[in-house]
């Protein structure tokens, strides 16, 4: 087991994970790797939790990381059954396309 | 005798009720009867009443009955009683019987008019408030018949309502009237303030002890309603103007009765204005400046009722000189007196405008001497009494008292004195005038038309009681008869004296300058017209003329502006400033619109900001 | 013991950098897995194997896979790389990066304000997970159950090729 | 039990009216009419056998009748109604100008019928609703209650420019109506904190001695609620639109009744509740008062739409309100409630007559109308009658109400009151222009006279106004009671509301 030292590093390693994988989902315009930085994001939450839970020694943390899995399995099914639609109607998956339901109009 | 005084009221009343609401059902005959009916039944009442009252007067010098109770507050308590006194039997006797004569005269005049119902209606519903007004045993009650007056005067004048002009006057009459009455219902505020109660007769009692500042405030409020009503100097202009209503409602309102409800108010409060002698100082200076300024307009008027309507507000300027002096029962004398003959006038200059095809201006009209015989008689008789012809007319006793107190009681003084000589010279003056250019020279416009008989009745009846009404009070020196002031002193306070120079010296210098203007009069009007007219054509007729420009003065210092409010603010800034509110949260939803340009990583942007900013937010607290 | 720790965090670090840069998506996917793998192992050193076992199986095993399935349907091969290069230039790094920087100092910040406590990690043995799992939160195993029900209708549905056309001008051909 | 009655009549009448008019075409008026005179009578025979009570006002609690049963137990919310001189005449005027408002839209109203009579039926209990509720909980939701179906009913059957107004009345109306839901919550708990009982009661608020910073700020929240109703000059700009566009009725009932919720309010909760606060804003309460007294005058003098006329008439009247509720004064407080009663009689008068010659002339414009006397002599004269009740004619109801706001109002505050009898003479202006405009000059169009329905409509509103002009002592008693403890809890009055109190909670144990 790690010493309770480098315990702290591990929320900075989350920290950074979450950071990159934010950055991910900002820099790519295309839609599939929006989703797989998301996925970063959400492996990284869930490090969180489980540096957490075994911090204070309690099962919290790791049943907390079996939610945020079941949710990430469910969210990427739809977002890739998603994805799936809109290359098949728009042809691409560039995200800058999809801008119809913009507010400005008057 | 208690149980019949609500008839006074209740009789004229019930005539309008009648007329109101089956007005339309009876025939002309009907309805002429219905309308002198309740009035002549009202004087009959009002005369058994008054020989009662004066065989066996009752022991506190009044007889009172009470009907229903109308409010009660706590203490405050307000009772529909009326209040029978010498004074208010000398009102109810000149409004029931001159109200009588005028009724029997309208029957005749207005036979032709399409509205006849209507018109006995409104007259009926006038004898009745105005019989409340002088029967009120309470202020509120005498409210109640001043504002109900003032109603049915603007129901009068605007009666031939067609006419846009008609109207006008009706507003302007019924406005000002109002001015008065707020300033009436003021002092009537101020008078429960002080006192605690609105009924006249504790009023009186308690006001011999009770001694506030605020007396003479009372006293000028009450007196504010006075000159809305009676047409005094600040509020006068709506009474020439109300000559747009027919002759006998001229005759009735504005000669006999509502414009002398001011005196009657002075009079009956005669307890509050004996306690400030500011307020009585006041009352006369307003008085003989009406009475100068009414003089001279009336001299240079070219409508013959024009001239009547000023010359009515000079005379009670003289009744308001009078009260203002201190001569209580002068003023009333003189009312009474000024009721038999301006009625009589009223009603000659309508039947000369009804023979004249409704022609107004006395330079158009001439040599009716011989047409109108019995007019012309009466006519004069009325003049003389008004010119107050020394000796025979009863208009000089009347008016000769006034002079004479003007100088002698308690708040007179030779200025005043002086006003009311110069007043009574200009009243011979224009007199002649009016009697000169419609009954001598050449005639101008053919006569249409025949008075009947039920026209000539009232004018014979009315000039009799001009010529003997002033025989039951004579002066000191000469006959000493004090049947009239003995019976109305008992309601009212005595005449003080303040100094005693010889009385029959001053009669003369009245006489002297009464002729004198009459004979004046004879010779500057008797000459050709075309003389008369360029005589009349100077700067200064002109300005008496507009009623010395007080029209214009109060049409640009209230009406305009009043009017350009109205116009500006017609659809209500306040909702403007609505406007404005919606205004900028339209402007503002749109520019946040704009925020959203549908690209997703923009949005994503948003959500990392708003994460960094809970974050600053963990970070600050 | 901690010099594990550390390698297998440079590893994971390293690996998500990589999946973030990479322009073809089937090498982004690879290193994913990889940045999985590493993450597993710093699970099983917080001392929850159960869970570094799940990662594996269902984060590194399930979900790539289906990236991958995906990728290979839309044959999203040779051309979306060429396209990712355009994409990817410095304009597009730069304000991301910023507020990506920020948020770390912060987080960072965050952390090391917490006064760490002294104990031990402990490690926390399957049977107390699942003893807690099936205590009091029954309800959110319940509630689990129902989202990866509705995950799967929602892609079943979503996925289907409908005949008909969604937009009345637009004829779709039938691919 | 009966006041439950009253408003179950009410709502029942509403729903049945809806639903049957789909079967039979005319029924929905004549349930409509049914089920508002079976409550005037009801109340009407209340007032003869409480006569005896409301003279003595010796009746066991404050109330004369008081159902109080437990509803939301939790909260301190019971369903509690009570009845008292006040809401027993608010309550006639509310019945009477009911089966008025529904017999003069007898012809009117064609399109959706029986919807109409559901909203007008339900507006009637919102309003029955809060002149007899005694729980602000339950006051608050009488108060939406009245205020939706008004809004349709303004919204759906108004004339052109209805969507805005309708809009405008509901914004109105609903930001001040939260105000108060604040204010009571506020209220609710500042009570709560200082004696323990978490209750919305009227009786135990008000011998609630709870004293917070906050007290006068609850009080201005209660203010600004009642005068947004009661349209004070600033926020009266909603009043215009309302009436110019809504269905004769619908300014009837608005006019007629929900002015008068407003000035209920002050009367009933600002006054007893909030006794210092309310000395403290009485000022400037008084002032705006003063302000609306002339401002309405002079804009109802500007108007050509004889409807928007109206309208500021009624903003001028309520300003006389305001002046009389803030002056401290019995008197006053007996003007307020006549004028309560006066106003709601002549104002409803006006709003028929200007419907009536809506439907003949089809048109609200006064330059287009003229010389009506001619063609219609009752119109004129019942036009006239009304127009010098607005004026404030003696012999006519308002006069007495406005001499009594006036005189009292005086005793405390002359200087004001001065300014205010100023309105005396606007008010002449403007409804002299109103007759003169109207009914007199050249007549441009020919329209017939009244048909015998709105003979007894005008015939019934002129006894009413006549008899409260003539004999308004009867009035004047019932109110005697309301007045007294509206201004000051006499001791004697506090024992009888600790004995009150211990009965509740008896009751509570229970």
């Amino acid at each position: 087991m790690i010493s309770n030292l480098s315990s702290d590093y591990v929320f900075l390693l989350a920290a950074i994970l979450f950071a990159l994988g934010a950055m991910g989902v900002v820099i790519r315009r295309n839609i599939l790797f929006m989703l797989i930085a998301v996925e970063i994001m959400l492996n990284s939450a869930g490090l969180a939790f489980i540096a957490a839970g075994a911090k204070w020694a309690q099962a919290d943390g790791q049943i907390m990381f079996l939610f945020i899995l079941s949710m990430a399995a469910a969210e990427v099914s739809v977002g890739l059954a998603l994805i799936m639609q809109i290359f098949h109607q728009h042809k691409t998956l560039d995200v800058d396309e999809l801008e119809q339901l913009r507010g400005d109009r008057k | 005798m208690e149980n019949l005084i609500w008839l006074l009221p209740a009789l004229p009343l019930f005539g309008f009720l009648l007329l109101a609401f089956l007005g339309s059902k009876f025939n002309r005959e009907a309805i002429a009867f219905i309308g002198i009916g309740s009035v002549s039944l009202a004087t009959i009442v009002s005369l058994y009443l008054a020989i009662n009252f004066i065989s066996s007067p009752p022991e506190n010098g009044f007889i009172s009955q009470t009907l229903w109770q109308w409010m009660q507050v706590n203490n405050f308590k307000v009772t529909i009683t009326f209040h029978y006194d010498a004074l208010s039997l000398v009102f109810v006797f000149v409004i029931t019987f001159v109200g009588a004569l005028i009724h029997l005269y309208s029957t005749e005049f207005m036979a032709h008019d399409e509205y006849y119902s209507r018109f006995f209606a409104y007259l009926n519903l006038f004898v009745c408030s105005m019989l409340i007004l002088v029967l009120a045993d309470n202020l509120v009650l005498l409210y109640l018949g001043w504002e109900g007056v003032g109603l049915c005067s603007y129901l009068l004048i605007g009666f031939w309502y067609k006419n846009i002009k008609n109207g006008i006057a009706a507003q302007k009459a019924f406005i000002i009237t109002r001015i008065g009455d707020t300033s009436l219902a003021i002092g009537m505020f101020l008078l429960f303030k002080e006192f605690g109660t609105l009924t006249i007769s504790e009023i009186s009692q308690q006001a011999v002890s009770h001694s506030s500042s605020s007396i003479t405030l009372i006293a000028l409020l009450l007196f504010g309603g006075a000159v809305g009503k009676s047409a005094q100097l600040p509020l006068q202009t709506w009474l020439p103007d109300a000559m747009a209503g027919p002759s006998p409602v001229s005759a009735l309102i504005h000669a006999a009765t509502m414009v002398t409800a001011g005196v009657y108010l002075l009079a009956r409060m005669h307890t509050i204005f004996e306690l400030s002698p500011a307020a009585m100082h006041v009352v006369a200076a307003v008085g003989a400046a009406t009475l100068l300024i009414a003089a001279t307009s009336a001299l240079a008027q070219k409508d013959i009722k024009r001239v009547l309507a000023y010359s009515t507000i000079s005379q009670l300027g003289y009744m308001f000189l009078a009260l203002g002096v201190g001569a209580w029962w002068a003023a009333i004398f003189h009312f009474m007196i000024h009721a038999f003959f301006k009625a009589l006038l009223f009603l000659g200059a309508g039947t000369i405008i009804e023979a004249q095809h409704h022609e107004h201006n006395m330079f158009n009209m001439g040599g009716l001497k011989d047409k109108l015989p019995t007019v012309f008689k009466t006519f004069v008789i009325g003049s003389a009494a008004l010119a107050a012809l020394p000796l025979i007319s009863a208009g000089f006793y009347s008016k000769d008292a006034i002079i004479w107190y003007s100088l002698t009681a308690q708040n007179g003084s030779p200025l005043l004195w002086l006003v009311a000589i110069i007043g009574s010279f200009i009243t011979a003056l224009y007199t002649t005038r009016m009697v000169v250019l419609t009954f001598y020279g050449t005639s101008k416009t053919s006569l249409s038309y025949q008075p009947g008989v039920r026209m000539h009745i009232p004018l014979i009846i009315l000039a009799f009681l001009s010529v003997f009404a002033g025989f039951i009070e004579l002066p000191h020196n000469f006959g000493h008869v004090t049947l009239f002031s003995g019976f109305v002193g008992k309601a009212l306070p005595t005449t003080l004296l303040k100094i005693e120079p010889s009385e029959s010296l001053f009669q003369l210098i009245a006489a002297i300058v009464c002729l004198v203007g009459i004979l004046l009069g004879w010779k500057l009007y008797s000459s050709n017209r075309e003389k008369v007219i360029d005589l009349e054509s100077g700067g200064l007729f002109k300005f008496f003329f507009n009623g010395w420009y007080f029209d214009n003065l109060y049409k640009v210092l209230f009406q305009q502006p009043y009017f350009f409010l109205a116009r500006i603010n017609k659809n209500d800034i306040v909702d403007k400033s609505n406007d404005v509110i919606v205004g900028i949260s339209s402007w503002l939803s749109n520019q946040l619109a704009t925020s959203q340009t549908g690209s997703m990583r923009w949005y994503v942007m948003g959500i990392i900001a708003g994460a960094i900013m809970i974050l600053t937010l963990q970070l600050v607290l | 013991m901690d010099v594990f720790f550390y390698i297998a965090a440079a590893v994971a670090i390293i690996s998500t950098v990589l999946v973030i840069t990479r322009k073809h998506p089937v090498h982004a996917l690879l290193y994913l897995i990889v940045s999985f793998l590493a993450v597993a192992i710093i699970f099983y050193q917080l001392g929850a194997p159960f869970v570094a076992a799940l990662e594996i199986v269902l984060y590194a095993g399930a979900i790539v896979v289906l990236f991958i399935f995906v990728v290979m349907m839309l044959n999203l091969g040779k051309e979306t790389s060429l396209q990712e290069k355009t994409w990817l230039n410095l304009s597009t790094w730069l304000l991301p990066g910023i507020l990506a920087s920020i948020l770390l100092i912060e987080l960072v910040y965050l952390i090391n304000t917490q006064p760490n406590s002294t104990i031990t990690i402990a490690e926390v043995d399957p049977k107390a997970v699942a003893l807690s799992l099936f205590g009091p939160y029954l309800i959110g195993v319940e509630l689990a159950a129902m989202l990866l029900m509705a995950g799967v209708i929602g892609a079943a549905h979503i996925g289907q090729r409908k005949k008909k056309y969604w937009h009345r001008f637009l004829q779709e051909d039938e691919q | 039990m009966i006041l439950v009655l009253l408003i179950v009549v009410l709502i029942t009448g509403g729903i049945l009216a809806w639903l049957i008019g789909y079967f039979i075409p005319n029924a929905s008026k004549w349930i409509a009419l049914l089920s508002c005179l079976i409550p005037f009578l009801i109340t009407a025979n209340l007032w003869q056998k409480l006569s005896y009570e409301i003279i003595l006002g010796e009746s066991s609690s404050l109330w004369l009748i008081e159902i109080n049963t437990p509803w939301i137990a939790q909260l301190g919310i019971n369903f509690h109604l009570g009845l008292d001189g006040l809401s027993l005449s608010m309550l006639l005027l509310t019945f009477f100008l009911g089966t008025m408002a529904i017999l003069c839209s007898w012809k009117e109203i064609t399109a959706k019928q029986n919807f109409f009579y559901f909203n007008l039926l339900w507006v009637l209990s919102g309003i029955t609703g809060v002149f007899l509720a005694l729980d602000l909980f339950l006051f608050y939701f009488f108060w939406e209650v009245m205020l939706i179906p008004m809004y349709f009913m303004i919204s759906i059957w108004g004339s052109e420019r209805r969507i805005y107004s309708s809009y405008k009345f509901f914004l109105f109306t609903q930001a001040s109506g939260l105000l108060m839901l604040l204010a009571i919550i506020a209220l609710y708990f500042i009570n709560a904190q200082s004696s323990g009982v978490y209750t919305f009661d009227y009786d135990q608020l008000l011998i609630s001695t709870a004293k917070s910073p906050y007290s006068l700020l609850i009080a201005i929240g209660f203010f600004i609620a009642f005068t947004v109703k009661l349209p004070l000059f600033p926020f009266h700009t909603w009043l215009p639109d309302a009436h110019s566009e809504a269905p004769t009725a619908g300014s009837v009932i608005l006019a007629g009744l929900m002015l008068k919720t407003g000035a209920y309010g002050l009367l009933r909760f600002v006054l007893p509740l909030f006794k210092d606060e309310a000395i403290q804003i009485s000022n400037w309460a008084i002032v705006l008062g003063v302000i609306s007294i002339l401002y309405g005058a002079l804009q109802a003098f500007g108007q050509t739409d004889l409807k928007r006329l109206v309208a500021y008439t009624s903003v001028s009247h309520m300003g006389f309100i305001v002046l009389g509720v803030f002056s401290f004064n019995e008197l006053a407080m007996q003007g307020v409630v006549l004028q309560m009663i006066t106003h709601g009689i002549s104002t409803a008068a006006l709003f028929i007559l200007a419907g009536m010659l809506k439907e003949r002339l089809h048109t609200r414009d006064i330059n287009q109308m003229g010389g009506l006397w001619t063609l219609a002599p009752q119109m004129g004269s019942i036009g006239l009658v009304f127009a010098m009740a607005s004026c404030g004619l003696p012999a006519l109801g308002n006069f007495i109400a406005e001499f009594l706001i006036l005189l009292g109002a005086f005793q405390t505050q002359p200087i004001y009151t001065m300014v205010a009898s100023l309105g005396l003479v606007l008010s002449a202006i403007y409804s002299i222009r109103m007759m003169q405009k109207v009914f007199f000059g050249e007549y441009q169009s020919t329209i017939n006279d009244f048909k015998w329905r709105e003979k007894t409509i005008m015939g019934l509103l002129t006894i009413a106004i006549v008899f409260v002009g003539l004999c308004p002592q009867p009035i004047i008693t019932m109110l005697q009671s309301t007045v007294n403890s509206s201004l000051k809890l006499e001791s004697k009055q506090k024992l009888k509301l600790e004995s009150s109190i211990k009965q509740q909670i008896k009751y509570i144990k229970k």
